[in-house]
């Protein structure tokens, strides 16, 4: 999945992915690209703009991204700059529900005023659906209920999502694109419903219009999701993610802090290694 | 020269958050929210705190925890790889806390208009959410006598305080932040009183050294405090990493009323010294300095 | 690791200025104003640039009186201590130039609009200006959803061209200013093309060593110049004061055509290379950098 | 006339008081105020924030400005932080005209379009005369060409001037002070002329109100000017301004060319030490 997004990440225009929740994948995505096909695409990270490519983990992600800045700017710069602007390249947002319209949920799943789960809240997001080139919402399960024809509370919602209206209204075109375990869904217009863009290796149609809750538009050939090259996994799992964080994604509430406490005795021992050789 | 000075005691701090007053907390994610203050007006047993959060995690999740918030106006609650927050999550499900939900961009311009000291500020973005019906006191639209109609705009937010954690911060307040500062500055500007807490207070002459590290200007400050660790286990990066452990630890706590109870009696029942001789003993400060110098860059 | 580097020859900047377009320059006062690429303008014989300058000094005189600018927009155009700026002057007095006259504040709001790609922004304050009724392109109200009724607010000004001189700059177009900097990075925001000249172009491994430096991220730059000295006469703190030798040269020259024609003869005779051997000759450069140097604090 | 000024610029509510144009007079008042009666005073000018008092000097003020500072802030950071908000202390404005109204010029004389002289322009001073505490404007002569019924350009004007008027739209009550050669004026309300606060030691008020253009209020008592005292002059002289710039708001055009050649020199030589020094 990683390797899907970041074929999304271009260098066109000098626009700006910022870094915003941890978001491993999309944070995988984003490193990938820079160090393969789009080296002079721009990151930002809290107060951090120019960043290179660093190695992800969790408790020294923030410090990595300090460390390799090229200029500090304030929330307020990178909002004023970017976010609320035409600046935007590419958002990856993980959320609870897709809608048919491309609306995402970080609310709430069920009634707003009395949720049945409060959720985190959107930060961000809701203005950067709309401004940013591309949106990209990926999702750890394919099922009926995370696609679902309205969400039950719309975070944020693209709209338009056609490009010609985008235009006419000084917004950035660019496409809604949904990356499930299952398929690559895409949203170019607002009177069609999602497309069918692809089926990963091993993945049926059917299967995926089964699991989606909204209607789905099927061409007559679905091409097979471009499975990630030899290359592109030795990046991913020797450098950028050596402790394997992507997984935090798809992993579900005690095992995924099992795996968290996994990753952060490994940190641990290499700081305290730091600390013991300052020492002798 | 000065003859004025700021520095107050961390114990001071409550009173210095009048009645029912709207707060803005520093600091994003897990990164440099002001945690002593936030100890400290758990410890104060304030229950009145309306609080303002942009991207908030345990500095929110602790005070819903401890029945400090009487309302949150926020963008954004997580406990992020750990799990959603607790207490917030708890506290909203049973309706206990009155939540106004903003998106974050809205919610960081209406803090700059604040500070700029206009009534409102245009923006582009928000109109596809739901917020936006939720909210008309906040979001809403403007037209000029230049011809524009209907721009999305979003309506001044002066928080009563602002509390920040700062690096360094000399006696009049000038504010310095060798890394991450968030949107700091625009919760100082915005707020009617600024209360900076630190990791050390300096001389005038040490901030005049670095002052382009200097990003909160004295002028806007009234209160100076110093923490050392004072994020903790929040980052304040170079300083320090978040202390990830620690948060774990506070997680599975609040995942559980009566291993909470204990998380907050304890708390209470020591001062931000003692707390900083417990969390941050032996050589774990230096550990937490080396997870920033561990924090690998790929390639330049 | 990058592949693209966007430094150019400054021959090559005045072709990157197209024709009747509108160039917002940089600096202010006597503080660094970007001289070389003013040069290279006149002598390319330009005669349809559409200025915009905030605080202008020798920077707008020197264009207005080698006939470059078609218009201007302005706050202010002085030569301070020395008296008017007398080509400036003669041009408005005969209405030779057309001119837009903003207060500075509004000026730079409304490139501060462009650059955050809104509209408008609102202020307080122009109210009482003739200014404003002259202007209605420029000042205007606004009228909110909240309430608000008959708000001051200025229109978004977006130029087509910023150029700006910094202390140093990668060739991304990451620019460093170590001293004033003056609205330099809200000019490269609100420009579509952005040209930065400055003293030196260096690795992005040194920009890098002290980033809370860079005030202009290369996102928004277009092309990057190497010109050293390319604020003199103006200043560029810390690294050298005005000379404001050479500057009331200049002002002796433009207060008679006659002189002033030789004035132009020579810059245009002579490329930039030639211009910085002849007017930082020997240890010229030194001196000043060292008033920089003896420039005096009385008491911290 | 430094040290009337310099009285005008108190700590209260740690407002701040920017150096903008070169205006030496100005600046020796606020230095002077900040090394006597407000230490704490707020002083801003180019790029720097709470800035200790500097030695005047021609080719390196910016300089000394930039040293002493304690934060580095864009000129838009201080327009919206002071300029257009309430935390402006004192704005001192050289002009060429003051109208009966309090307005200031400093764009043209004569009709606009077709103007007699074209002046320099307002720079900031339209919002600022507008939202600061105070306004002193001060000039180099008194007579009725200068303080006029009404200015032939209102670069900018304090409107409304009345404490009640400002304070019900949120503007900071304060008053409209001028400062001439020969006497203080005061404006305090919209209804009332200019009164005459102040004669200068020696001047009759019949000469103030012969030589003021617009309609004077004169007390049945008017206090003479305050004569500066010895320390203030010590520190003036001595400290603040010992190569005398602030004479260059009282000298025209061939005589401040001269007088700058003059500091110039001694400016010149004292760098030029330095590089001597430094190669030795």
């Amino acid at each position: 999945m990683a390797c899907r997004i970041s074929e999304e990440m271009r260098e066109e225009g000098e626009r700006v992915t910022v870094l915003g929740s941890f978001t491993p994948l999309a944070y995988a995505a984003y490193m990938l690209a820079k160090l393969t096909h789009a080296p002079d695409a721009w990151l930002a990270g809290y107060n951090a703009i120019g960043m290179d490519p660093i190695e992800l983990g969790f408790s020294g992600a923030e410090a990595a991204i300090y460390k390799t800045a090229r200029g500090r700017w304030s929330f307020t710069e990178s909002n004023q700059l970017v976010h609320i602007g035409t600046r935007g390249m590419i958002e990856c947002v993980s959320s609870v529900q897709l809608g048919g319209d491309g609306a995402i949920n970080l609310s709430v799943i069920g009634d707003y005023d009395r949720p049945k789960v409060r959720l985190p809240g959107g930060a961000g997001s809701p203005e950067v659906v709309q401004n940013y080139h591309t949106v990209v919402a990926y999702f750890s399960r394919h099922d009926r209920r995370t696609f679902v024809p309205r969400v039950d509370f719309a975070t944020g919602r693209r709209t338009p999502v056609g490009a010609g209206a985008r235009e006419k209204r000084g917004l950035l075109p660019g496409p809604v694109i949904a990356i499930s375990p299952l398929a690559v869904l895409r949203k170019d217009t607002d009177d069609e419903p999602f497309s069918l863009a692809s089926v990963h290796p091993g993945v049926s149609v059917e299967e995926v219009v089964d699991n989606t809750g909204f209607e789905l538009a099927v061409p007559d050939r679905v091409p097979v999701t471009r499975a990630p090259t030899e290359p592109q996994l030795r990046v991913l799992r020797e450098r950028i993610d050596p402790f394997a964080t992507a997984r935090f994604d798809f992993l579900g509430g005690r095992e995924r802090v099992a795996f968290l406490r996994e990753i952060l005795t490994r940190e641990w021992d290499r700081a305290r290694a730091l600390v013991e050789a300052a020492r002798s | 020269m000065s003859i004025r000075s700021k520095t107050v005691a961390l114990s001071e701090l409550p009173a210095l958050v009048p009645e029912r007053a709207t707060v803005a907390l520093g600091g994003a994610w897990f990164a440099n929210h002001p945690m002593a203050a936030v100890r400290e007006l758990v410890r104060a047993g304030r229950t009145d705190v309306s609080g303002i959060a942009l991207l908030g995690s345990i500095d929110v999740d602790l005070l819903v925890g401890a029945g400090a918030l009487a309302d949150l106006t926020f963008s954004m609650v997580t406990m992020e790889a750990m799990g959603m927050a607790a207490n917030f999550r708890r506290a909203v499900q049973s309706g206990e806390l009155a939540i106004t939900e903003v998106s974050a961009i809205s919610l960081q311009l209406a803090l700059e208009a604040a500070g700029r000291g206009v009534p409102f500020l245009p923006l582009a973005g928000p109109e596809g959410s739901d917020l936006v019906p939720l909210h008309p006191e906040v979001y809403g639209r403007a037209s000029t006598s230049f011809g524009d109609e209907d721009v999305p705009a979003v309506r001044a937010i002066r928080p009563d305080v602002a509390i920040v954690h700062a690096s360094r911060c000399d006696e009049l307040g000038n504010a310095q932040f060798d890394g991450t500062y968030g949107q700091d500055p625009e919760l100082a500007r915005a707020a009617s009183r600024v209360i900076v807490t630190c990791e050390e207070i300096v001389s005038g002459e040490r901030i005049a050294e670095s002052a382009e590290l200097t990003r909160i200007p004295g002028f806007l400050v009234d209160a100076v405090v110093e923490a050392p660790f004072g994020a903790h286990p929040c980052s304040h990066v170079p300083r320090y990493a978040m202390d990830a452990w620690e948060l774990l630890d506070y997680q599975e706590a609040a995942s559980d009323p009566e291993a909470f109870a204990r998380y907050l009696d304890r708390v209470r029942g020591e001062t931000e010294d003692e707390y900083r001789a417990r969390a941050v003993s032996g050589d774990r400060g230096q550990v937490l300095s080396a997870l920033v110098e561990a924090a690998t860059v790929l390639e330049r």
